[in-house]
C-alpha cells in the first residue's frame, strides 16, 4: 500500500470495518446495569421492612452468580464477561424471588443452577432457553421445599429496622398472602391482612410478606416505567401479563363467574416483579410485539391456573418458565411483517 | 462380526465400549425414572439381566427354527414371555422392591436394547457366545443403573444401599424425579469429556 | 405546515451531525494537478476508453463509452492530457481500471450555451440524459436514462424527488437544494416531460426547514396546469432516502420485493440527479462535477465542495488543511452505508456524496458479543426482516437457511447494526448469508 | 402355501411353549405372592400394635377380620358384616345385615373355609349363597378386631383418602375406646421433602394416643412444632419425659408439616373420618349383636 | 360419508357423556352441585315450599358408598326467590364421592331423591389433563425417552411422530381395554397382560400401516417411517398397563390414551422447537447432542413441576 502523499497526514492505519460506521450508544452492559439500578429501590425497601438479612442474601446471590459466571467462562475457555452485568442481574433477580428468611447457603447453590446449567451450558448469554434466575429458583424450590415455602418474614414497622440492629431480635415468620388465601381461605386472609382499599395500598406499597424483591409494587412499577421510558422494554409484556392475570382472576377467581378480585391478584405475589423484570427478559422471550402479547397472555393464564387450581400459591415463576420454551414457537407464528411481499403477491 | 470372540471381549463390550446407557443411549426411561437408589438399579438390573440372558439364549437355541419372516414377532413373544416370568417372580418374592419399580418391570418388554441384541447377535451366533454377550449387556445395564443410582442416592439422601453414609441429606434435588435427566446428562457429558481427554493424552504421547 | 410523513415500519434515528456543514455554501474546489477517472462509475458494464494515452482532451469530451449493455458515457472533467490508462484505488474493490488525466491549467474554460428544452421531444430529452452520462447520484449509480424509460406496461403517474438525505453528516443535497432550487425544479420538469406525468413530489426531511422553504417557493413558481410540483416534508428517520421507503412515506404505496418502483407507478430521482439532468439537457454539460460533503471531527475544515469527478481524496485533504491526529476512520459515503477506506488515493466518482473523517468518539469500536435476542433489530429493520436470526444462523454455519428470514430483501441500510446493543456486525453477517444462501 | 403352513405351525408351537412357561410361572408364584402379601399386611398390623420381631405378639393375641358389604335388595339398602363366629359355632362365619338406621335386618350363617374367605371372589360367592337370591352385595371394606385372651384390645382399619397429589392409603389402629393408637402410611405420592414427610415419625406420632373426643374435632394448626414436642415425637428423650410431653400435648390439634399444610390436613381429616365412621358402625353392630345374641369370636 | 359417520359418532358419544346428568335430575330438581368445601346448592324448576326446603330435618344426605352414615346438615338456606337452596354441612364434604340427597315432602311424592356428584365429564377431562400436563408421560413419568430424544430434532418430524403415536395409543388402548375387560379378567388371565398388550400394539401398528397405505398414501408417506418405531416403545405399552392397573372404564381409557398421546406430542413439539434453537447455540463439545438434550429435558421437567398438584375439576 502506498504511503499517503500528503505531509499533513499523520502516519497511522485507519480503522476499516463494515458499515454502519456509527452505532447507537446503547450496549448490553448499559441495559443490564440500568435494569439492576431499577431493582435497587425495591431492594432497599425490602431491607427496610424485612431487615438486613435480605441485603445479605442479595449480596451473596450476586457474588455467587458472578463467581460462577467467571469460573464457567474460564472453564469453558470463553471470554470472561462479568462486567456486562448480566450475571449481576441474574443474581439480583434470583435473590428477589426467594423468601427473606432462608439460609444464605441457598443462593450459592441456586447460582450454580442458574448460571452454569441454565446459561453457560447453552453457550452463555443469549443462548439460554429458560430464564436463569427463575431456573435457579425452581431448583431451590425443588431442593429446599420447606425453606422456600415457609421462610417468610412479616414486614416490620418502619422504624423497627433500627431496633433490629440494636437488639438483634429475630424477625417474625409468617405466611404470604397468597398462601394464606390458598390454604386457609379468604376469611383468614381478611383477618390477617384486612380488605378494601387500605389492603390494596399497603400491598402495592410493599407492606406485606413475600419474596425479597416482589413486595413493593409501586417501586417495581416505577422501575419498569423507567425501563419503558428508556425503551429497554416495551409495555407489551408487562401489560399483557398483568392484564391477563387481572382478567382471568376476575372471571375465574371467585365463586361462580366474574367474582374474583383483579386488583388484589395484581398487587399480591410476584405478579408485578414477574411482569416487568422476569417476563421481559430478552433472551427467553419472543421478539415480535404480537408475539410478546401472546406470550404475556400465556404467562397470565398459566399464573392464574396455578394460583387458583395448582399446587403452589404463586404461579408466575413457573408460568414464565413454561412459556420460555414456547417463545421461539410464538416468534415463528408471528414473524415480523415484511415490507412487501414478492412480486405478484397481494399488495 | 467375527465368530471368534473371547468371553472377556464379549463381556467388556457390554459393560464398557457399548454400554447400553452411556454409550448406546438405549433404555433411558428407567435410567432416568427410577434410578434414585442403588437398590432400584440393582433390582431392575437383575430383571433386565435375566430377560436379556434368557431371551438371547432362547433365540440362539431356536435360531434355525425361526422363520425369517416372523423374526420380529418371535423376538417380541420371547421377550414378553420372560418379562412376564420375571414380573411374576418379583411380584411374588420381592413385593417391596417390586412396588418401588412400579410399571418399569413390565416395560422391560419394550426395551430397545434387548431386541437389538437379539437381532444383531443372538440370531446369528452360537448359544454360548450369545449367552456371554447377553451377560455383558445385562451387566452393562446394571452397572449404568447402579452408577447413576449410587450418585443420586449418595447426594440426594446421603445413603448408599440404604445405609446412612453421610449422616445428613446433602441435596434433596437428586432424588427428585426431574434430577434424573440432569444426572444422566451430566454423566454422559462427563464420560464424553473423559474420552476426549484420554484421546488427547494418547495423541500427545504418540 | 403539512403533517410529516414517513415510512411505516422500522427505521432508526442516528444523531444527525449535519451541523458541521449545513450552513457552509458550496465551494468550488480548485482543480488539482491530476485526476483519476474510474471507468466503472455506474451499475452495468464499465466504460471502455475512447481515448489513448497521451491524447489531448477538452473539458466535457467523451473519454469512455459503453458499447454493449447497460451504461452511460464518461466525460473528461477537465482539459488536459491522458497520462495513463491504468488502475486506481477503489473504495469497494481493491482497484479498478481508470483513466488518468494531467490537468492543463492553461486551457480556456469551456462555455455551455443554454437551449430551450421545452421544444424537445421526450425521446430527445432522454437521449440528452444518456449523452450527459447521468447516473443516480444519491444511490448506487444506476444509469438514469434507463430508469426514465420504464417498462411499457407500467403506468407511471408520479415523479418523486428524493431530497430526504437521511444519512447523518451529509449536506450535499441540502446545499444543492438551497443554492440551486430552480435548477432542481427545472430538472424535475424535464423528467416529468420524459415520463409524461404531471405530478411531482419532492420529499425533504424536516431537519432542513430552509430547504423545504426555498424548494417550496421554487416549486410553486413553476407549478400550474399539467405540472404540479409540491414539496413534502418528511419526518427525520433513517433510511428514508431508500427508494422503497421514500415511496411508502410519500405515496403510501408498497413496492413488492424484487420489483422496481415503476410497478407501483412511481419513478424516484435524487434532487442532485435532477440538477444534473438540468445541466445536461439545458446546457449540454455532462456530469463530471459533483457536490461532496467533507465532514467529521477528523478534518480540519469541513466543507461542501464542488469537485471534479476523479479528484483524489488526498487532494481534497490537502485543500482543506489536512486531518487531525485523532482521525480514526475515513468513510466514503454516509456513515450508515458508506465504505471505510484505508488509503487516500481513492478518486471521487459520480456517486460519491461525502467523505467523512471520523474520530474515535464518533465511531463505535466496542467489540461485539453474542446476540441477546433483544429484538431491537426487528423493530429497526425497515424491510421487516429478522437480522438477529440471519446473524445467528450465519454464526452457526447455517447461512444456507437464511432465505426464510428474508436475507435477499435486505438492502444493507445498517439500521439493525446501528441499533444493536451487542454491537454485532449484522450487515456483514447479511452479506455472508447472501453469498451462501440460495434463493 | 407350504410356507404359510410352516410359519403358522411354528408360531403356534412357540405360542404354546410361551404359554406353558408363563402359565407354570404363574402357578408357582401365585401362591407365594398371596402368602407374602398376607405376611406383609400382618407385619404392618403387628407393628401398629407395638409388636415386632424382637417383641413378638403373644399366642393369646388373635386377629378377627370383619368384612363389610353394602347389600341392595329391591330398592332397599342394608349394611352387611361378615363376622367370624366362635370356634364352637355350627358355621365358621355369620353374615349380619343391618338396615340404614342401624337396626337388625337379617342374619345368615356362612359355611366356608377360612382360606376361601380370604379370596374376594370366593367370599362373595359364599355370602351370596348364604343370604339367598334377589340380593346384590358390594364389598366396602375390611377391618380387623384384635383380641387378647378374648378381650378386645384394638381395631385395625385400612383406608384411602385423597391426598395433595393422588390418594393416601393408610392403616390405623384404635383401641376399644377408639383412642387412636397410631397409623401407618401404606401408599402415597406426595411431594418429596414436603407432603412425603407424612411418613416421618414426628408427624405420625402426633396422632398417637389422641382420645376419641379429641380425634372427633381434630384440626390442623399452622404453627411451628414446639422443640420439646418434636424431640418427644422423635423419641430423642427418655421414656418418662416423652410420656409427660405426650400427655401435655394430647389435647392439642395437629401441628401441620412445614410447607405441607394441605397434606397434613388431608391426613388429619382422613383419619378423623375413618375413625368416626368406624366408631358409629361398630357401635351399631355391637348393639345388634348383643340384642340378637349373635355369638362372634371377638 | 366419512364425515357424516364421524359426526354421528361424536354426537353419540356426547349423548352418552351427558345422559347421566339428564337422567339423574328429578323433574323438579333442575340443578345440583357442590359449591365450596361444605356446601351443596340445589336449584328448582319453580319456587319451592320454603318451609320444607329450609328445614334441615327433611333432608337425608349420605355418600353413595356409605348409605348408613348420614351427613349432618348445619343449615339450609333458601334463596329469596325460593328457586334454590344452599345446604351447608357441619364437616367438609368429600366431593370426589357421589352424594345421595333425599328431601321428604318437597313435591307431591313422599320423597324426592337425587344424587350430587362432580360432573363426570370433568372427571374424564381431569384424567386427560393429568396425563397431558401434570403427569406428562415424558417429563414426569419418564416414558418413551428413546423416541423422544431420537425424533425431537425437527418440528415437522416431532409433529408427525406425535400424531402417529397418539393414533396408535388410542386404538391399541381401546383394543387392550376390550381384551382385558372381557377376556383376561373373566378368565383370570391377568398375568398374560404383557404378552397380550404388546401383541395388540403390534397388531394396531400393522393395521394402521396397512389401512393408511391404502386409504391415504400421502399421509402414509409422511407418517409411515415413524410407524416402525412405535412397536417397541414403552410409552405405547404403558397406557394399557396403566389402565389395567387402575380398572378404568372405556371412556376413561380413551381419555388416558388421548392425554398420554397428546402429552407425548406436546413434549416432542416443545423439545423440537428448543432443539432448533440448540443447533444454533454454542454448546460445550462434551455436552453436544444427547447430554444437552437430557439437560434441557431436565429443565422442562422442572418447569412442568409448576403443574404439580393441579386440580382443574
Amino acid at each position: 500500500m502506498q504511503a499517503p502523499e500528503s505531509q499533513s497526514l499523520p502516519h497511522r492505519d485507519w480503522i476499516v470495518s463494515v458499515s454502519p460506521h456509527v452505532k447507537s450508544n446503547e450496549t448490553v452492559a448499559k441495559i443490564m446495569w440500568t435494569v439492576v439500578a431499577c431493582l435497587m429501590p425495591p431492594l432497599f425497601l425490602s431491607v427496610f421492612i424485612f431487615g438486613v438479612q435480605t441485603l445479605i442474601i442479595t449480596a451473596v446471590s450476586v457474588i455467587s452468580c458472578v463467581a460462577v459466571e467467571y469460573v464457567s467462562q474460564k472453564a469453558l475457555k470463553r471470554p470472561v464477561s462479568i462486567m456486562d452485568g448480566s450475571a449481576v442481574l441474574t443474581g439480583v433477580l434470583m435473590a428477589f424471588v426467594i423468601p427473606p428468611g432462608v439460609s444464605i447457603f441457598l443462593p450459592v447453590l441456586g447460582a450454580v443452577m442458574a448460571i452454569y446449567i441454565a446459561k453457560h451450558l447453552f453457550g452463555g448469554l443469549g443462548f439460554n432457553i429458560f430464564n436463569p434466575a427463575l431456573m435457579g429458583r425452581a431448583f431451590l424450590l425443588a431442593t429446599f421445599p420447606v425453606a422456600m415455602t415457609s421462610a417468610w418474614l412479616a414486614p416490620v414497622d418502619g422504624f423497627a429496622i433500627f431496633s433490629y440492629f440494636a437488639s438483634g431480635v429475630d424477625a417474625v415468620s409468617t405466611a404470604t398472602p397468597l398462601a394464606v388465601m390458598k390454604e386457609q381461605g379468604m376469611a383468614k386472609f381478611v383477618e390477617m391482612f384486612g380488605s378494601g382499599t387500605s389492603l390494596y395500598t399497603s400491598f402495592f406499597l410493599g407492606w406485606r410478606p413475600g419474596c425479597i424483591g416482589e413486595t413493593s409494587g409501586l417501586l417495581l412499577v416505577l422501575g419498569g416505567a423507567f425501563l419503558i421510558y428508556k425503551k429497554y422494554i416495551t409495555y407489551h409484556i408487562p401489560v399483557s401479563v398483568l392484564g391477563s392475570i387481572a382478567v382471568f382472576t376476575w372471571i375465574f377467581g371467585g365463586e361462580g363467574w366474574f367474582g374474583g378480585d383483579p386488583i388484589l391478584a395484581v398487587v399480591t405475589g410476584g405478579a408485578i416483579l414477574g411482569a416487568f423484570f422476569m417476563a421481559t427478559d430478552y433472551v427467553t422471550g419472543p421478539s415480535t410485539k404480537t408475539g410478546q402479547v401472546v406470550y404475556g397472555i400465556g404467562i397470565g393464564a398459566l399464573t392464574v391456573i396455578i394460583r387458583l387450581k395448582g399446587g403452589y400459591p404463586e404461579g408466575i415463576c413457573y408460568a414464565i418458565l413454561l412459556m420460555n420454551p414456547l417463545s421461539s414457537v410464538i416468534d415463528g407464528f408471528f414473524k415480523p411483517k415484511r415490507f412487501a411481499g414478492p412480486v405478484g403477491g397481494a399488495k | 462380526m467375527t465368530n471368534d470372540k473371547s468371553i472377556s471381549e464379549l463381556l467388556s463390550r457390554g459393560i464398557l465400549s457399548e454400554n447400553p446407557i452411556f454409550k448406546l443411549a438405549l433404555s433411558m426411561c428407567p435410567a432416568v425414572g427410577i434410578s434414585t437408589t442403588v437398590m432400584n438399579g440393582v433390582m431392575l438390573g437383575i430383571a433386565v439381566f435375566f430377560v436379556q440372558v434368557f431371551s438371547s439364549v432362547t433365540i440362539s437355541l431356536f435360531k434355525n427354527v425361526i422363520h425369517p419372516r416372523i423374526r420380529i414377532p418371535s423376538y417380541t413373544l420371547t421377550i414378553a414371555t420372560w418379562v412376564t416370568v420375571i414380573d411374576l417372580v418379583l411380584a411374588a418374592y420381592m413385593p417391596g422392591a417390586y412396588a418401588k419399580m412400579g410399571i418399569f418391570v413390565k416395560l422391560i418388554v419394550a426395551f430397545a436394547i434387548i431386541t437389538m441384541r437379539l437381532e444383531m447377535f443372538a440370531c446369528k451366533e452360537k448359544v454360548s457366545d450369545s449367552f456371554w454377550d447377553a451377560v455383558g449387556m445385562g451387566l452393562g445395564f446394571m452397572v449404568g443403573m447402579v452408577v447413576i443410582g449410587a450418585f443420586r442416592e449418595l447426594f440426594g439422601s446421603g445413603m448408599i444401599l440404604g445405609y446412612d453414609v453421610l449422616g445428613y441429606k446433602p441435596l434433596l434435588f437428586f432424588i427428585l424425579p426431574s434430577a434424573g435427566f440432569f444426572v444422566v446428562g451430566l454423566m454422559m457429558a462427563f464420560f464424553n469429556w473423559i474420552e476426549v481427554v484420554y484421546k488427547q493424552k494418547k495423541g500427545a504421547k504418540a | 405546515m403539512k403533517s410529516l410523513l414517513t415510512f411505516l415500519k422500522g427505521g432508526v434515528h442516528p444523531p444527525e451531525a449535519k451541523g458541521q456543514t449545513a450552513s457552509l455554501p458550496i465551494e468550488r474546489m480548485p482543480v488539482p494537478k491530476e485526476l483519476e477517472i474510474i471507468l466503472g462509475q455506474h451499475i452495468g458494464a464499465p466504460c471502455t476508453p475512447t481515448v489513448n494515452k497521451r491524447d489531448e482532451v477538452v473539458e466535457g469530451a467523451m473519454i469512455g463509452e459503453v458499447k454493449k449493455g447497460l451504461g452511460v458515457p464518461l466525460h473528461a472533467p477537465v482539459s488536459g492530457k491522458i497520462k495513463d490508462i491504468g488502475t486506481s484505488a477503489h473504495p469497494m474493490r481493491v482497484s479498478a481500471p481508470s483513466i488518468t488525466i494531467t490537468v492543463d491549467h492553461e486551457a480556456a474554460p469551456v462555455q455551455y450555451d443554454k437551449t430551450d428544452w421545452t421544444t424537445m421531444s421526450a425521446q430527445e430529452l432522454l437521449a440528452k440524459v444518456q449523452e450527459g452520462g447521468i447516473v443516480g447520484i444519491g444511490g448506487a449509480g444506476f444509469p438514469t436514462h434507463v430508469k426514465l424509460s420504464p417498462p411499457k406496461d407500467a403506468k407511471i403517474d408520479q415523479l418523486l424527488l428524493n431530497g430526504a438525505e437521511c444519512e447523518p453528516y451529509i449536506t450535499a443535497d441540502h446545499r444543492q437544494m438551497l443554492e440551486h432550487a430552480d435548477e432542481v425544479v427545472e430538472g424535475a420538469r424535464i423528467i416529468m416531460k420524459i415520463l409524461g406525468v404531471s405530478e411531482c413530489k419532492i420529499g425533504i426531511e424536516s431537519n432542513k426547514p430552509d430547504a423545504i422553504d426555498v424548494m417550496g417557493k421554487a416549486a410553486a413558481a413553476v407549478s400550474g396546469a399539467g405540472c404540479n410540483i409540491v414539496v413534502q416534508p418528511l419526518e427525520v428517520k433513517y433510511p428514508q432516502g431508500s427508494e422503497k421507503q421514500l415511496i411508502q412515506a410519500i405515496t403510501g404505496r408498497k413496492v413488492p420485493a424484487m420489483a422496481l418502483p415503476s410497478a407501483v407507478g412511481v419513478v424516484v430521482q435524487n434532487v442532485a440527479t435532477a440538477s444534473a439532468i438540468y445541466d445536461a439537457v439545458v446546457y449540454g454539460k455532462p456530469l463530471y462535477e459533483k457536490v461532496v460533503t467533507i465532514s467529521g471531527k477528523g478534518i480540519n475544515k469541513p466543507a461542501n465542495l464542488l469537485v471534479k469527478v476523479g479528484t483524489k481524496v488526498s487532494d481534497i485533504v490537502d485543500y482543506l488543511g489536512g486531518v487531525k491526529p485523532e482521525l480514526a476512520k475515513i468513510i466514503m459515503g454516509g456513515p450508515m452505508m458508506g465504505f471505510a477506506v484505508s488509503s487516500l488515493d481513492i478518486p471521487i466518482t459520480k456517486t460519491t456524496s461525502s467523505i467523512l473523517f471520523l474520530t474515535e468518539d464518533e465511531i463505535d469500536a466496542t467489540p461485539h458479543s453474542d446476540c441477546i435476542r433483544c429484538g431491537w433489530c426487528l423493530d429497526a429493520c425497515p424491510m421487516g426482516l429478522e437480522p438477529k436470526e440471519i446473524a445467528i444462523h450465519v454464526e452457526a454455519n447455517k447461512a444456507e437457511d437464511t432465505a426464510q428470514f428474508g436475507v435477499f430483501d435486505c438492502f444493507e441500510c445498517g439500521s439493525c447494526a446501528y441499533i444493536c446493543p451487542a454491537k454485532r456486525p449484522l450487515v456483514q453477517f447479511v452479506r455472508l448469508a447472501k453469498m451462501k444462501a440460495k434463493r | 402355501m407350504n410356507q404359510i403352513l410352516t410359519i403358522t405351525f411354528r408360531l403356534t408351537v412357540s405360542c404354546l411353549l410361551a404359554a406353558l412357561v408363563m402359565g407354570s410361572a404363574f402357578i408357582i408364584t401365585n401362591k407365594a405372592k398371596k402368602h407374602n402379601e398376607h405376611v406383609r399386611e400382618q407385619k404392618v398390623v403387628y407393628s401398629l400394635l407395638g409388636y415386632s420381631d424382637q417383641n413378638p405378639a403373644p399366642e393369646s393375641v388373635h386377629l378377627h377380620e370383619v368384612y363389610r358389604y353394602v347389600v341392595a335388595e329391591a330398592g332397599q339398602q342394608f349394611i352387611g358384616y361378615l363376622v367370624p363366629a366362635p370356634h364352637d359355632a355350627a358355621a365358621p362365619f355369620t353374615f349380619v345385615a343391618l338396615d340404614l338406621d342401624g337396626k337388625m335386618a337379617f342374619q345368615n350363617p356362612v359355611n366356608a373355609a377360612e382360606e376361601k374367605i380370604r379370596e374376594a371372589e370366593d367370599r362373595k360367592l359364599a355370602i351370596l349363597e348364604a343370604i339367598g337370591p334377589g340380593k346384590e352385595i358390594t364389598f366396602a371394606e375390611q377391618t380387623i378386631v384384635v383380641t387378647d385372651n378374648g378381650q378386645r384390645i384394638a381395631y385395625l382399619l385400612g383406608g384411602k383418602f385423597p391426598g395433595f397429589k393422588t390418594f393416601i392409603a393408610v392403616m390405623m389402629a384404635l383401641d376399644p375406646k377408639y383412642t387412636l393408637l397410631g397409623f401407618e402410611v401404606l401408599e402415597h405420592e406426595e411431594d418429596p421433602g414436603l407432603g412425603a414427610e407424612i411418613e416421618q415419625d414426628y408427624f405420625k406420632n402426633q396422632f398417637k394416643d389422641k382420645p376419641f373426643e379429641v380425634l372427633k374435632g381434630l384440626d390442623v394448626v399452622k404453627a411451628p412444632l414446639p422443640a420439646e414436642y418434636q424431640k418427644a415425637l422423635e423419641g430423642d428423650l427418655d421414656e418418662a419425659e416423652i410420656a409427660k410431653l405426650m400427655e401435655k400435648y394430647r389435647g392439642n390439634d395437629i401441628y401441620a408439616l412445614t410447607g405441607a399444610t394441605i397434606s397434613s390436613k388431608f391426613v388429619t381429616d382422613g383419619l378423623k373420618g375413618i375413625a368416626k365412621k368406624y366408631a358409629y358402625r361398630l357401635g351399631a353392630l355391637d348393639s345388634v349383636l348383643k340384642e340378637q345374641q349373635i355369638a362372634v369370636s371377638f | 360419508m366419512n364425515m357424516k359417520r364421524l359426526r354421528q359418532l361424536v354426537l353419540f358419544s356426547l349423548a352418552v357423556l351427558l345422559l347421566p346428568g339428564w337422567l339423574q335430575a328429578a323433574d323438579f330438581i333442575t340443578g345440583q352441585s357442590f359449591s365450596g368445601d361444605n356446601e351443596i346448592t340445589v336449584t328448582f324448576a319453580g319456587p319451592a315450599n320454603t318451609e320444607v326446603a329450609g328445614d334441615i330435618t327433611k333432608y337425608t344426605i349420605y355418600e353413595e358408598a356409605d348409605p348408613d352414615i348420614r351427613l349432618a346438615l348445619a343449615s339450609a338456606k333458601v334463596a329469596d326467590d325460593a328457586k334454590s337452596v344452599a345446604l351447608t354441612f357441619a364437616d367438609p364434604l368429600n366431593t370426589t364421592q357421589t352424594h345421595v340427597v333425599s328431601i321428604a315432602g318437597l313435591t307431591g311424592e313422599a320423597i324426592t331423591t337425587f344424587t350430587v356428584a362432580k360432573p363426570y365429564f370433568g372427571y374424564l377431562l381431569s384424567i386427560m389433563i393429568s396425563a397431558l400436563l401434570i403427569q406428562n408421560f415424558v417429563f414426569t413419568k419418564y416414558l418413551g425417552l428413546c423416541v423422544f430424544f431420537g425424533t425431537s430434532k425437527k418440528k415437522s418430524t416431532a409433529k408427525g411422530m406425535g400424531v402417529v403415536f397418539t393414533l396408535v395409543m388410542v386404538i391399541s388402548a381401546a383394543m387392550s381395554w376390550f381384551f382385558f375387560q372381557f377376556i383376561l379378567v373373566p378368565y383370570n388371565l391377568g398375568f398374560l397382560q404383557i404378552v397380550v398388550f404388546i401383541g395388540l400394539v403390534s397388531l394396531t401398528v400393522q393395521a394402521v400401516d396397512t389401512i393408511l397405505r391404502k386409504v391415504n398414501p400421502v399421509l402414509f408417506n409422511s407418517f409411515g417411517v415413524y410407524l416402525v418405531l412405535v412397536i417397541a416403545n414403552c410409552i405405547v405399552i404403558a397406557v394399557p398397563l396403566i389402565l389395567a392397573n387402575n380398572n378404568y372404564n372405556f371412556l376413561e381409557t380413551m381419555m388416558l390414551a388421548l392425554g398420554a398421546g397428546g402429552g407425548f406430542l406436546l413434549a416432542l413439539y416443545l423439545m423440537s422447537s428448543v432443539a432448533e434453537r440448540l443447533e444454533l447455540a454454542k454448546i460445550p463439545p462434551s455436552f453436544k447432542g444427547l447430554p444437552m438434550a437430557f439437560i434441557v429435558a431436565g429443565q422442562f421437567a422442572m418447569a412442568f413441576l409448576g403443574f404439580s398438584g393441579l386440580q382443574l375439576f
